[in-house]
Formats: C-alpha cells, sequence, structure tokens
C-alpha cells in the first residue's frame, strides 16, 4: 500500500513540478452579496460572540479588528486554527453550531472582507499631535488660527471618508509639493492610520462646520478598472505584468487593507510620482473623489488573490498527519473520507464550510486517537488546497474572480 | 274568555316558551343560543394593515393599525420604527378608544359664555369668528394678546404653531416640558453649545451605557418616550446582549421605576445633588475618575486664577471639602458603604452615565443638582462617547417658507402665569390638558377672565371645558401624521404617514385648521403659507429633505447596522435619487432616519469659554453678573464660586409647621402623563400597576408602615392638607414604601364628558418652588399633614 | 403537533399593562362604568399582580403579568358539567360560549382566578363598538369568559398555512395580542415541544418557575425569576 | 270567613285554569312551531340575475372579493355595479332601479342571507381555498339562480357542520370552530 501510495506520490510531484504555482481557486464565479453575508453573520449567531468594527459580542475577538488582510485564504485559515477552541467555547456557553451552506460562507467572507477594508473613526488626540508635527498650521487655517496660503480646513470638515479628502490633497498636489519646497517644509509622509486621525482632528476643531456629513457612493471595482486604464495609471504601473514598469506592478504590491490606509500611501508617493509622470510626458491624473475610491476598490481587489504550490501541499499533507487518515486515491478505504473523491471544487470557502460542518465530528474522532488538530499558515492552507484539487487532474482555473471582496 | 293582564302574560310566555323550544331543532344546544343571541352584524369588510404614528405623547411611535372595513381594531407597534421597533406603551393601545369615544367633538362649536349651551356652526362661520378677532388685535398692535399652550412639543404642526404665532406677531407659545429641560441647560453650561442659531438637543446613547445612575426620572412611567424606553430596559436585561446593564434609581418615592431597578437608593426629597456630590467625593478620593478626560478636556476641576488674578476654588478641593461621605450620608440619609460602592462600581467600567434630573410642572429639577449630576459624567468621561450623553444638532422638519421665525417655545409655567397677569384676550389650547392639570383654582379663575378660549381637543377633556370656541381636531389616525426624534432619542429621525381613515365626523387636523385661519385673516399671512393644506405642505418640506444627503428610509435591524457600518467609514448607499422617489419612500416605509448621528469619535470639542468641559461654568457666571446676582465693584471670591459650581441646597421652603410631618412627592402616572388620556376608559382601569385594575379616582399612596401607624386602611377615604389648603384622597397602601413620603399622581377621574367626577385638583395643595437660577417655577414637593376624613 | 406555551421574563417586564390593554382591545373585552370598576369587577384577560416584597429599605415589588395558565392538566375542565370549556390537543384551554351555562365552577376550580364571569350585559357606549374586532365573539351575559392565547390568530394562521401549502403554523406566525404589543420584549410565545423554539429554550433555563406547580396543574405559562444584577466592583 | 274562603278557593281555581290554559297553549304553539314551514324569506335591494352575470363572464371574486384571502366573502359595493352599469346595458327593469340608485348615490343595502351561529368563527379562506370547496356545496348552483336566495342553501347548524367535517377529515376539535 505504501509502495503504491509513494508511486502516485512521485508521478504527481513530477507533473506538479512543471504546472505554474498560480492557481487561484477564489470564489466560484457567480456575485456574492455582502449585505446577505451580513444577514449570515447575525442570524447564524456568529455576531453574538465577535464583533465587527466594534459593535456586537465580546466573547470572541473583533474581526475588523485582528491582523491580516480581508483575503479569503488568510480568514478560512484563521477559521481552520481556532476552530477547535471556538467549538470548545460555544459548547460551554450553550450555543448551537450552526452549519453552513458554500454559499452563505461565500457572502459571509465577502461581508467579512468588505468591512475590513472600512476605516474606523479616528483619534482626534493622535491627529492632533499628527497636525502638530506636519506643520499643517503653517499654509492652513483651522477654526480661524493658521496660515492662509493653503485652503481653510474647515471647509474640508465635512468630508466623512478619508478618501475623498486624500482625493483632495491630491489634486492639489502640485502645488502644495511646489509651496512647501519654497517655504524648505518637507513633504509630510503620513504612517497607517495618520490620516484617518488628523481628520478627526480637523473635524473636532471644525466644530459645527462638521455636523454637515458629505460621503462617498460604496466604490465599484469595475469601474475602478477601467478608470485605471482611462487615468492612465496602467501606463506605469503594470498588472500581473501587463502594463508600464516605471511604477510598480500593482499586482505584486503589498497595500494595506484599509481604503483609508492605501490613500495614505498613494499620497507618500506623490512627488516622485508626479516626477515619474512628467517625465514621461503624462499629464497629472485629476481624480473625483468618487474615482479615486473606485480605483482604490480595484487595487484593493487585487490582494485578495492567492496562490498556492501543489508539490508543497503534498508534503504537507504527509507532515501534517492527514495522510493517517484520509485516503487520497479513488477507491481506497480510510477511516477518514476519501479526499480524493470530493465532488466540489475546492476553494478557500468551500474548505471552510466542509471544515465547519463536519470538523466537530473529525475533531471528536482525533481526540479518540489523541492526535492533535493541526494548524495551517495561510500559505501552507493553499498549498494544500492546490494539492487536492490537483489530485482531481482538474487544470487551471481562470486566475482572477469576476467579483472580488474588498467593495462594499 | 275573560284575559286579564296576568292571564296575557302567562299565555304569551307559554307560547313564546312552546315556539322557541319548538325551534330548537334538538340537535344542538348551539341553537338555543342563536335563538337568543342578536343575529351577528354583516359581513365586516376587507382587513388593511396601515401604519400610522401615535399621537398620545410627543415620542410619536410608529403605529401598525388593523382595519376591518374602514374601521380602526387594532393598534400595535410597527417593527421598522426605530423608536419603539414593535413594542407599544398602553396609551397608544387606547387610540381605538379615543377614536371612538362617545364624547368625541365633531363639528366645530360656539358659546357665549361657559355656562351657555354650545351651538355648532361651519368651519367658516367659527374660523371666521377667530379670524375677526384676531384681525382686530393685529390693527390695534396687541397681537401679544394672543398665545397658545400646546401639548406637541414635536413636529411639522408644532412647527407650524410657533412659526404662525410669530409671523401674526405674538410672542407666547408655551409647550409641553420633555422632562430634560434642566438636564439640557446643565450641560450647556457645562460643556457649551456652538452659538450658531441651530437648534441642539441633549441625547442619552441608553442603548449602549452599562451602568446607569438614575436621580430620579420616572422611567418607566412617562419618560422620555415610554415605549421607546420599555425596549430599552428590555435589551438592558437581556441576557443574549451578554453583560446586563445595571440601573440604579435615586429618589425618595417607591415608584414602578424605583421597584424595577437593580437597587433603589431611598434618598431623602430634594437631596439627588448632594448624593451625586457625594459619588464625585469617592471617585475624587479614591482616584477613580477618568484622569485624561478630566485633565486634558476639563476646566475648573484644580484650583485656578482668573484674569484678574483672582483664585477660585476649583472642583476637585470643593468636593473633597464641602461633600465629606459623612456630611452627604446626613443630608440623603443614605449610608457611606453604600455611596462608596456605588461609586466604585459606576467608575469600574465605560459605558457608565448619570441621568436627571426630571423636570415637569410637579417636578423642579433644579440647575444645580443637573450640574452635579452632569459632573459625575464627566468625571467618568461619558461626554460625547459610547453610551454617553452628549449635545447633538437637532434638524427635524424644515418648515420651507421664505422668512420669519418660530416664536421662541417656553416651557416655563412662571412666564405662562406672567402673561396670564397681563389680560390677554385670545387663549388657544391645543392639546393642553397637561397645561390645565398643573393649574390651581386661582390660575383658573385667571383663564375665565380671557375672552376668547380656542380648544382643538378630539374629545372632551379639561380644556374643552374652559373654552367658549371648540376647534376639534382628530386623533393620528385621520390625518396626515408626522414624527420626530423624540427627546433624548441619540438619531435623527422624521417620519410620516397618511391618513389611516378619514377624519370622523366634521373633525380637521390642526395644522389644516391653521392654514385655513392664515388664510382668513391677513393676505400677509396666507403668503407665507401658500398650502392648501397639510399633505402639501409636508410634500415641500420633504423635498427639502431629499436634498440632505444623508440617512435612509427606515428599514429593519440589519439594515440599521449595514448603514452604520457603511457610514461610520465614510460610505453612504442613498436610498433614492430624486425628491419623487424620496416621497414615496418616505411614505411607505414610514419614515427617515440617521442611524450614524450619534458621534461616532468622543467629543472633545466643547463650545465653552475655556474650549473644555467647565466643571465652573463661566457661562453661568456671565449669565448671574447680567442678572445681577453679584453686586458691581464686588470682587469674585470663594463665597461666588460656591454658587456657581455644583452644590446642594435645601428644596423645601420652610413651609412647614408643626404636624406637617409627611412630603407629598407628586408624580405623573404613566397613563395620565402630559395630562391627556383622562377619558380611556381601558386606560383608567389601569391606573396603577401597585394595586389592580381600578380606576376612576385619584389617590395617594402612603408607606404600609405609616397607615399602620395611623389606623388607615386600603381606599380610606383622607384629608391631605398643606400650608395652602386641603383635599380628599383614597389611601392606597404601599408595602415597602419610605415613611413619611407620600405619592401623589396628576390627573386621575375625568373633569368633563360623560364619566366626569368632581375632585380638587392637586395642584390646590402643592406649593410652587422656583428654581433661582432658571426662575423656572413648578409645583413639587410640599409638606402636608394627612388624616382621617 | 405543536403544544403552546409563553414564557414570562419578569427581570424584563415594566409593569405597564400594556399586553392588558392590548388584550381587551383585541378580544372586545368591555370597559366597565366607574362604579363598577371602583368595586374591582373589571374582566381582565390578563392582568398585572403586585408582589411586594420585604420592607422599607430593602423592599422589592414584583409584577407578575397573569394570563391564564393553559394548564396541561386544568382543574377547570374536569368540573365543567357541560363540557364547555375543554383543552385541545395543541394544549389551549378554551371555552366555549355557545355551550357555557354559568355555573361558575370552573371559576372556583382555577387555582389562579383567571376565569371571569359576565355578570352584566357588555356594554359599549356608541360608538365604541366600532373597533370590535370581527374575529373575536361578543360574550353574553351569564358565560364565563378567559384568555384564549388569541387562539383565533390561531385559526388565521392555520388558514394561511394551509393555503400556501405549508403544513404547520411557522415560528412568529401566530402571537397572542399581549406579547405583540410588549414593549421591552419581556413576553415569549410559540411551541413548547420544539427543542428549538425560543419558549422550549428559555423553559429550560434555570429561572423557570411555573405558579402553583404542586397541585398538578402543569402550567404552560412560565415564568422567569429576576436575573442577578452583574458586576459589583471591578 | 266563609266568604274569603270562598274567595280564595275561587282564585285557586283560576290560577289553575290559568296554568292549564297556558299550558294548552303552549302544546298548540310547540307543534305549530315544529310543524311551521322556517322559510324567513329575504328581500334584496336589486333582484340580482346571478345566471346572467355568470354567463357573461363574471367571476364569482368579481363581486365576492374578498373569500380568496379572508374569513369574509364580501358583498359588491355600489362602485363594483357602477363599473359596468354607469349607464343602462339593458331594458331590465331592475337594472333601471340600479341605474337610479347609482345617479342618486345611494349605497346598496345588502342583506345577508347565509350567516353563522354566534361564536362560530367561518372562513371562506380555509373552506374555499385551502379546503377546495366548491361555493356550490354551501350556496347552491348560483349560475342557475335568476334571483337572489330569499333562504340560505345550506342550513348553518353545528351537526350540518360536523357532518362535512367528519366526512372530509377536517378538524372536529370545538376550538377549530368556536370563538
Amino acid at each position: 500500500m505504501k509502495t503504491n501510495m509513494q508511486r502516485r506520490f512521485l508521478f504527481l510531484l513530477g507533473k506538479l513540478l512543471l504546472v505554474a504555482a498560480v492557481l487561484p481557486l477564489y470564489l466560484s464565479g457567480q456575485t456574492t452579496d455582502t449585505r446577505a453575508g451580513l444577514i449570515v453573520f447575525r442570524e447564524k449567531g456568529c455576531a453574538s460572540c465577535h464583533a465587527v468594527l466594534g459593535e456586537g459580542g465580546v466573547l470572541g475577538p473583533d474581526l475588523t479588528r485582528t491582523a491580516s488582510t480581508g483575503n479569503p485564504l488568510e480568514l478560512a485559515a484563521a477559521m481552520w486554527g481556532h476552530a477547535p477552541q471556538m467549538w470548545q467555547r460555544m459548547k460551554l456557553e450553550h450555543l448551537e453550531l450552526p452549519t453552513f451552506t458554500t454559499e452563505e460562507m461565500e457572502n459571509m467572507f465577502a461581508f467579512l472582507a468588505m468591512i475590513r477594508s472600512f476605516d474606523e473613526p479616528g483619534n482626534a488626540v493622535v491627529g492632533q499631535q499628527v497636525f502638530q508635527a506636519k506643520q499643517c498650521a503653517t499654509c492652513h487655517s483651522i477654526g480661524g488660527q493658521g496660515g492662509d496660503l493653503g485652503p481653510n480646513l474647515t471647509t474640508v470638515a465635512s468630508l466623512r471618508n478619508p478618501v475623498a479628502w486624500v482625493a483632495g490633497m491630491w489634486n492639489h498636489g502640485p502645488g502644495m509639493v511646489r509651496a512647501l519646497r519654497e517655504r524648505g517644509i518637507s513633504f509630510p509622509e503620513f504612517q497607517g492610520t495618520e490620516m484617518v486621525d488628523l481628520q478627526s482632528y480637523i473635524r473636532l476643531q471644525a466644530g459645527a462646520a462638521a455636523d454637515e456629513k458629505t460621503y462617498l457612493r460604496p466604490p465599484s471595482t469595475e469601474r475602478g478598472e477601467s478608470l485605471f486604464r482611462s487615468k492612465q495609471c496602467i501606463n506605469c504601473h503594470g498588472i500581473d505584468s501587463g502594463g508600464g514598469t516605471s511604477g510598480p506592478d500593482m499586482s505584486r504590491v503589498v497595500l494595506p487593507r484599509r481604503f483609508g490606509e492605501i490613500a495614505t500611501v498613494m499620497w507618500n508617493h506623490e512627488p516622485q510620482m508626479n516626477r515619474l509622470a512628467a517625465a514621461a510626458s503624462i499629464s497629472y491624473p485629476q481624480l473625483e473623489a468618487q474615482e479615486l475610491a473606485d480605483i482604490l476598490s480595484f487595487l484593493n481587489s487585487l490582494s485578495m488573490r492567492w496562490t498556492g504550490s501543489a508539490s508543497a501541499g503534498a508534503k504537507l499533507f504527509e507532515s501534517k498527519g492527514c495522510v493517517n487518515c484520509h485516503a487520497t486515491t479513488p477507491g481506497q478505504q480510510s477511516p477518514a473520507p476519501n479526499l480524493g473523491k470530493i465532488e466540489q471544487s475546492l476553494t478557500p470557502i468551500t474548505v471552510s464550510t466542509i471544515m465547519w460542518n463536519h470538523g466537530p465530528r473529525m475533531l471528536e474522532q482525533m481526540e479518540n486517537t489523541s492526535m492533535t488538530w493541526p494548524v495551517l499558515t495561510s500559505r501552507e492552507l493553499a498549498d494544500m488546497i492546490v494539492y487536492l484539487e490537483s489530485l482531481k487532474g482538474r487544470g487551471q482555473r481562470p486566475v482572477r474572480s469576476p467579483s472580488s471582496g474588498g467593495t462594499p | 274568555m275573560r284575559l286579564g293582564r296576568r292571564e296575557f302574560i302567562t299565555l304569551a310566555g307559554g307560547v313564546a316558551g312552546g315556539a322557541a323550544l319548538g325551534r330548537v331543532s334538538l340537535r344542538g344546544i348551539s341553537r338555543l343560543n342563536e335563538a337568543l343571541e342578536p343575529p351577528s352584524a354583516l359581513y365586516p369588510g376587507e382587513e388593511q394593515w396601515l401604519r400610522s404614528i401615535c399621537s398620545l405623547c410627543s415620542g410619536g411611535c410608529g403605529l401598525k393599525v388593523r382595519t376591518v372595513g374602514g374601521r380602526v381594531i387594532k393598534v400595535d407597534g410597527n417593527p421598522i420604527y426605530p423608536v419603539n421597533r414593535d413594542g407599544i406603551c398602553p396609551r397608544g393601545q387606547t387610540l381605538t378608544q379615543l377614536i371612538y369615544h362617545p364624547d368625541r367633538i365633531l363639528a366645530p362649536a360656539h358659546r357665549s359664555a361657559i355656562d351657555q349651551p354650545w351651538e355648532t356652526s361651519s368651519w367658516d362661520q367659527t374660523l371666521e369668528s377667530l379670524a375677526s378677532t384676531l384681525r382686530r388685535l393685529r390693527g390695534a398692535d396687541q397681537q401679544n394678546r394672543v398665545l397658545m399652550v400646546s401639548g406637541r412639543s414635536r413636529g411639522l404642526t408644532s412647527k407650524l404653531c410657533s412659526h404662525f404665532l410669530s409671523s401674526y406677531g405674538s410672542n407666547h407659545f408655551f409647550e409641553l416640558p420633555s422632562g430634560m429641560e434642566t438636564s439640557q441647560r446643565a450641560l450647556e453650561f457645562m460643556a457649551g453649545i456652538p452659538n450658531d442659531g441651530k437648534a441642539y438637543r441633549m441625547a442619552y446613547d441608553l442603548e449602549n451605557s452599562r451602568y446607569i445612575l438614575n436621580f430620579g426620572c420616572d422611567l418607566l412611567e412617562g419618560w422620555g418616550t415610554p415605549a421607546h424606553t420599555m425596549r430599552l430596559f428590555g435589551q438592558w436585561r437581556d441576557i443574549k446582549r451578554g453583560r446586563r446593564t445595571t440601573l440604579i434609581h435615586f429618589g425618595p418615592r417607591l415608584s414602578v421605576t424605583a421597584a424595577r431597578s437593580d437597587e433603589w437608593v431611598p434618598v431623602e426629597v430634594g437631596t439627588l445633588g448632594a448624593m451625586a456630590l457625594g459619588i464625585a467625593f469617592v471617585l475624587i478620593s479614591e482616584d477613580l475618575y477618568n484622569r485624561s478626560f478630566v485633565e486634558s478636556f476639563s476646566f475648573g476641576f484644580e484650583d485656578w486664577t482668573d484674569r484678574s488674578g483672582q483664585a477660585h476654588m476649583g472642583f476637585r478641593r470643593w468636593v473633597r471639602e464641602e461633600y465629606r461621605l459623612s456630611r452627604v450620608s446626613e443630608i440623603t440619609g443614605i449610608s457611606s458603604e453604600t455611596i462608596v460602592r456605588i461609586a466604585r462600581e459606576f467608575a469600574a467600567q465605560p459605558g457608565s452615565i448619570a441621568i436627571g434630573p426630571q423636570q415637569s410642572p410637579v417636578q423642579p429639577g433644579r440647575l444645580s443638582d443637573a450640574m452635579a449630576i452632569q459632573a459625575l459624567n464627566a468625571l467618568v468621561g461619558s461626554i460625547g462617547t459610547r453610551g454617553g450623553v452628549s449635545l447633538i444638532p437637532e434638524f427635524g422638519w424644515p418648515l420651507p417658507v421664505a422668512d420669519g421665525n418660530e416664536t421662541m417655545r417656553t416651557a416655563s409655567l412662571d412666564g405662562l402665569v406672567a402673561v396670564l397677569d397681563q389680560s390677554p384676550e385670545v387663549l388657544i389650547l391645543d392639546q393642553a390638558a397637561w397645561f390645565i392639570d398643573s393649574l390651581d383654582d386661582a390660575h383658573l379663575d385667571m383663564l375665565n377672565r380671557i375672552p376668547l378660549i380656542v380648544s382643538t381637543s378630539p374629545v372632551e377633556d379639561a380644556t374643552s371645558k374652559l373654552a367658549t370656541l371648540l376647534l376639534p381636531d382628530c386623533t393620528s389616525l385621520e390625518s396626515w401624521t408626522d414624527g420626530q426624534s423624540p427627546s433624548a432619542y441619540p438619531y435623527d429621525l422624521i417620519a410620516l404617514t397618511p391618513p389611516v381613515i378619514p377624519p370622523r365626523g366634521d373633525s380637521r387636523p390642526w395644522g389644516e385648521t391653521l392654514l385655513a385661519l392664515a388664510r382668513m385673516t391677513d393676505p400677509a399671512l396666507e403668503s407665507v403659507y401658500p398650502w392648501k393644506d397639510m399633505e402639501s405642505l409636508y410634500r415641500a418640506s420633504a423635498n427639502e429633505l431629499s436634498r440632505r444627503e444623508n440617512g435612509y428610509l427606515f428599514g429593519t435591524q440589519v439594515d440599521e447596522q449595514w448603514q452604520r457600518m457603511l457610514e461610520r467609514s465614510g460610505w453612504w448607499n442613498p436610498d433614492w435619487t430624486s425628491e419623487d422617489e424620496f416621497w414615496d419612500g418616505l411614505v411607505n416605509k414610514g419614515g427617515w432616519w440617521d442611524p450614524a448621528t450619534w458621534v461616532s469619535e468622543p467629543q472633545h470639542s466643547f463650545q465653552t469659554v475655556s474650549g473644555k468641559f467647565e466643571f465652573f461654568s463661566q457661562r453661568l457666571e456671565a449669565l448671574l453678573r447680567e442678572k445681577g446676582g453679584i453686586q458691581p465693584g464686588l470682587q469674585p471670591s470663594v463665597e461666588w464660586d460656591r454658587q456657581i459650581l455644583p452644590h446642594h441646597a435645601d428644596i423645601l421652603p420652610d413651609n412647614a409647621p408643626e404636624g406637617f410631618e409627611w412630603t407629598l412627592d407628586p408624580y405623573e402616572p404613566l397613563v395620565f402623563f402630559g395630562g391627556a388620556s383622562r377619558q380611556i376608559p381601558f386606560l383608567q382601569q389601569i391606573t396603577s400597576p401597585y394595586s389592580g385594575p381600578r380606576g376612576w379616582r385619584s389617590w395617594i399612596e402612603m408607606s404600609a408602615e405609616d397607615a399602620h401607624r395611623m389606623g388607615i386602611e386600603e381606599d380610606e377615604t383622607v384629608w391631605v392638607e398643606s400650608a395652602r389648603s386641603r383635599i380628599q384622597r383614597r389611601v392606597r397602601i404601599l408595602e415597602g414604601g419610605k415613611p413619611g413620603i407620600v405619592g401623589a399622581p396628576l390627573g386621575g377621574a375625568p373633569t368633563t364628558g360623560r364619566w366626569a367626577r368632581v375632585e380638587s385638583t392637586l395642584a390646590e395643595i402643592l406649593v410652587p418652588i422656583s428654581d433661582p437660577y432658571l426662575g423656572v417655577r413648578s409645583h413639587a414637593t410640599t409638606r402636608v399633614k394627612i388624616y382621617k376624613a | 403537533m405543536a403544544r403552546w406555551g409563553m414564557v414570562i421574563d419578569l427581570d424584563k417586564c415594566t409593569a405597564c399593562q400594556s399586553c392588558v390593554v392590548a388584550c381587551q382591545v383585541e378580544n372586545n373585552v368591555p370597559s366597565m362604568t366607574p362604579e363598577e370598576s371602583l368595586k374591582g369587577r373589571n374582566i381582565s384577560w390578563i392582568k398585572v399582580v403586585p408582589f411586594p416584597e420585604g420592607s422599607f429599605p430593602e423592599a422589592k415589588i414584583r409584577f407578575l403579568p397573569l394570563p391564564c395558565m393553559h394548564c396541561d392538566d386544568p382543574p377547570c375542565v374536569t368540573v365543567c358539567p357541560v363540557d364547555a370549556t375543554n383543552i385541545n390537543e395543541e394544549g389551549i384551554v378554551r371555552q366555549i360560549f355557545a355551550r357555557c351555562i354559568g355555573c361558575r365552577y370552573c371559576t372556583t376550580a382555577c387555582p389562579y382566578t383567571v376565569r371571569y364571569f359576565n355578570w352584566y350585559e357588555p356594554i359599549w357606549p356608541q360608538p365604541m363598538e366600532q373597533a370590535h374586532n370581527p374575529d373575536v365573539s361578543v360574550r353574553p351575559k351569564g358565560v364565563v369568559e378567559k384568555c384564549t392565547f388569541c387562539h383565533h390568530r390561531l385559526q388565521k394562521a392555520r388558514a394561511n398555512a394551509i393555503a400556501e401549502d405549508r403544513a404547520v403554523v411557522a415560528p412568529g406566525e401566530y402571537t397572542p395580542a399581549c406579547v405583540e404589543s410588549c414593549g421591552p420584549k419581556a413576553m415569549y410565545f410559540g411551541d413548547l415541544d420544539d427543542p428549538n423554539s425560543e419558549v422550549s429554550d428559555l423553559s429550560r433555563s434555570p429561572r423557570a418557575f411555573r405558579l402553583l406547580e404542586e397541585l398538578g396543574t402543569r402550567p404552560k405559562v412560565i415564568y422567569l425569576a429576576e436575573g442577578e444584577r452583574s458586576g459589583t466592583t471591578g | 270567613m266563609a266568604d274569603t274562603v270562598q274567595q280564595e278557593s275561587q282564585e285557586e281555581n283560576a290560577g289553575h285554569r290559568n296554568r292549564l290554559l297556558a299550558g294548552k297553549a303552549f302544546v298548540a304553539a310547540f307543534l305549530l312551531a315544529l310543524i311551521w314551514p322556517f322559510t324567513p324569506s329575504i328581500e334584496q335591494p336589486i333582484q340580482y340575475n346571478h345566471q346572467k352575470h355568470i354567463a357573461a363572464g363574471l367571476e364569482c371574486s368579481n363581486c365576492h372579493t374578498l373569500y380568496e384571502n379572508s374569513a369574509w366573502a364580501g358583498l359588491p359595493t355600489a362602485d363594483a355595479c357602477a363599473a359596468c352599469h354607469a349607464e343602462p346595458v339593458t331594458d331590465s327593469s331592475e337594472e333601471a332601479k340600479l341605474v337610479q340608485m347609482l345617479s342618486e348615490g345611494k349605497p346598496l343595502e345588502w342583506k345577508q342571507v347565509n350567516r353563522v351561529p354566534n361564536h362560530v368563527y367561518f372562513s371562506h379562506k380555509t373552506h374555499a381555498v385551502a379546503g377546495e370547496i366548491e361555493c356550490a356545496t354551501c350556496h347552491g348552483k348560483m349560475d342557475e339562480r335568476t334571483a337572489p336566495p330569499p333562504a340560505p342553501f345550506f342550513e348553518w347548524s353545528m351537526d350540518n357542520c360536523i357532518n362535512c367535517h367528519e366526512d372530509r377529515n377536517a378538524s372536529v376539535d370545538c376550538n377549530a370552530c368556536h370563538r
């Protein structure tokens, strides 16, 4: 039996090493509904333990404040890793374990990805420090105090979205750079949530002027993709090696997960970008706030992709002990289900669904045989999925899903 | 055969009996019933479920109304109305009894004097008689002899009332106090509001509060919006929400709120401020207060020196020196241990809030107490935070008129009595039964001297009894009705519903009557209000609202959470793209609201002189100077500081001669809150949950201990005598009540209509108390003696 | 077959008596004249009963909304000589007005005193009877009446279910008027035999108790005692 | 004394006679009531011809609008009639009467023919939709009626209800019908 398996292993390895490792297996192709995801999240009882954006239960972690991006793979890995602990806690609290359909899981993942890209209200105290450190008051006035070279910041206090705020700055970028140079002030770069904090401070200073609220409409990834081209971003920034090369390939850049933070990164590169664009005689792109939001949504969706290596997955299958219970050859008997027989196409979402619905039984059996629950990093989970999927001898799947998470 | 009377009856009985028995086919006893019973009504008609809004108090809960064949059968809470979501208070339930009340006023009427019979007349005639008086006064430049008292404090009709008065030229518009006035004034003095001409209101985020110190608010007896408060109460104790919210009640009377709180702290009458300062003492002495808030965002906590170099006492030293536990314990009658324990619990977690005091025609709600209570919120940093208190802009229904302002609204009884002294000629009482309840006989005499009193009541009540002109309003189910964020509610909200049934008889929505009155009085007024009816006015107002780019139409709780998430991060997904769509959505869903109104980031910018939260309110100081509270040239001193800093002052004037050993604590029971609803039988039957279904007359509540000592039995009639007068009341014995305290409900039997009953009003014996700062006078806590009748 | 029951969380009850009025409006219960009312003769299928406990200052008042308990072993049914009151297979104890002869044995037998006799012809001053609920009988003088768990609502819900080809009434489709009106959501209603229903879940709570259980009546109205105040110091 | 006795006995006799009289009257009335044809005829404001209307293609639900979704069947309002008969479409004298009433704005006060006993809950929806019982089962063949029925077709007695319920395996629980 072992030799048989080994032979099969070697055969597969050889075959797989030739296959490109890029096998993104995100969504099954149907469009996801983030709002439906919220309903799933509430009705399955997730909300009674997990908060999102500070609202909800306190037993589990706030899902918008944990590390990692909204990438489904990372979510699936996190869920996999913590499942036994979660089940135990739920049992303790007399909570019923809900089951999910793939569609429900998919909508919930989309929902979680979306809210994880949302900015949280800033901290005005930090904002004040930023305001002072960056010498904003030299040029801008707020609440009647400060310079008058730049626009009065009271007028932008109504902007509730950091993206709208950055868009305003972006459009005045070249002028601002010039003015700063003339005064010998260094170009202000921002870290992390500083921009959001600053905005929060401005709102407080503006007093009643901040009671007016202007928002952005939920952004569209599709519109963002076409804007990325029409605004000539693509001329410098490639996507999957297509497009210009003077800027970084946006499909390879690791962007922060929140819109405000992505916008901040963009602002920080403004002088450099401006210079390079001028050199390539590309006119400085003026961006409406909504347009910028759409573009950021598109960029954010790029981080929803993932890759895995079947060969690494094959090794993990053995080293994590999966092989002890699960057979992979069709027709073969094993104590746990034969994983070669799974009809469903495997993605982080289907894997999470299967794991959630059958996991408690698996855990029980493992405890009976004194085995430990295998913990997988997201990388390992990716490899494992690609490996298991390859057992079916299926070919490559579309590179990017038509609907990505990360957009509201 | 001679048939005498007796024989005839015998015979007839025999025939009837025999025939009846014959009719009974011996198959089922039901036929007997049928034979004896009147036939059931014709088929009842089509069943519909419609939306409306309750108008029985200013809370304006959303309603779901069942009609069958055009008759209103049942009223319930509207599940998507954010304020009450499904639940409803007992008052709202009785709209059916109000609509079909036998004493409904169904046509305009007038009489020459209050002892003369009513004559019904057409709307045009009746309105013209009022319009001609208004014209005459305007011609003689005596517009201020017209005054209006209104029970609707929110919504477009209320706005129209005060605006109409202003356009006409009168300054006298009085409205029902919301109960929050004093707390709000205290917060305005200490936290400040922008001086931008906009309206601001105080809001509590009680949904997210975790530990509530309730200083005397009758939370479960009509405070705020009854159905909303009840919903909150259920949420505080909902195990599924995780940690239970603790509610501590301070007050001398064993009210329903006291009985249902987690802990009742029966402080002595008038010592709420002292209690708050005692808790502040513990927070400060044990270093439990929120250091980061107090140090960075407050003023007057530590000793300070003003520009003239004068040293002032800081709140810290003030409390540590003046409100030591032993003293507070002595004033309040509460043990030091209790105060310390509560203070520690209060400071232990975020989401703590102190609310109160309540202000009403019978509750003084003094400013000094209110400031002490707001100081507690500052000490735990609960100003403008989740679960805390905040001042938020009030939007409400816009009145789309070109010019003119609203007349200043006043809720002060004092101010009103002052105007009554100036021989007014026209008094319009609009849903103002509450107002009559708070008047004593001397005041009523003043009213009787007014030549023209107009009542808009849809049913015979205390106002129609005084009036010589009736312009009957209809109930909210019979007209277009609006709603607006009720007092203390933390979100912006606008609601609108079309009529559920046509107005009964010839009654008319008051808003439409006002529009007609404007047309008839003066072409100048007509041009200000060009709308032919309320629907077109609502339409114009809604168009203005639709251009405000925020908020959502009413939806489910999922929608609510979804929208809040989007909005907190700066996204907004509009439910409408045009004015027409907004209008359709507004009417179909029942309203619009902004579930993200509540400050999402702590409110640490204060519109005060110092730009910080002021334990020592410089605005109050300026006000006192203006009022001449301090003599010119006199230097500020510590004695002066005493008046500005939150402090305790004895409430009861020394009006208690020998034998006046009880303290009468008046209150408004849920069913009579705001003074209305006395005519509703179902409400009369449930006046107090203490003593089961009874009602139709006023009572006093006496502790079992006192009753036993006096040999007074349940339901016995006693005299209640104060320094002013004496009245009779029945006694309800309250097990566990605080000895020496006598609870007395405002309201009671109807004063008019078929169930009218003569009772002396409580106001007769109450000794008024004025707040030294605000000048607000209320009939309040009074020393009385009680003896058997 | 469902077994309908009610859970009342005394911890959440605010004693507002909304349930009392909701019931009266829904079920065409007449309001008495002030004179009769003052004698305590109101008919009220559900009433809120105060239970004062302890003396000042440790006083507590518990308020107990008291509808018919719809006992599984109802004493009232056993004593009825004409089968005018019975318990159906879904556990609802009903009064058949057409059969009732007014002997009042049942009112005496009921340990919860939730049965009411009509001493008078019901009177609604004109035009209050316009608001009558056509789904509910107007009881004549001389019969006993009581809470029905708003049985007519079940009849309608079931008709809807059958018309839509559903075998059973869905959870939440049938709710008595008192439960529907409850502001603090202190009242729950549903199928006690459905292990997943909210009521059966709550009925297993350690706070759950039934009134006068020792009589063996097996009530289907279950109360939840007041919860513990959370978080003292720290 | 004797006089008094005599008088008493006379009165006693009179009382006896009276009782006898009442008894006879009772028996006579009882017998009469038993054989008396119980047909209280109901007169409608318009002699509506069901046959003609049904032949013309009208459905029951056109006039009895509620029967499919409520407890009640519903009776046509003047507006419903006016939809076709605002102007005369035939030379029928009943139609002329209707047109006259419509033009005067008088409401159509139909009299209810079928009436379930008190304290009984009867739902058209349950019977006609859920139970799929033909209208004709209880109302007779309306498509053959040229005048409004003067009396119920079905006798609304508990026995009749129970019989039918038993036949169709419907609930015979008291609570299923009694309200």
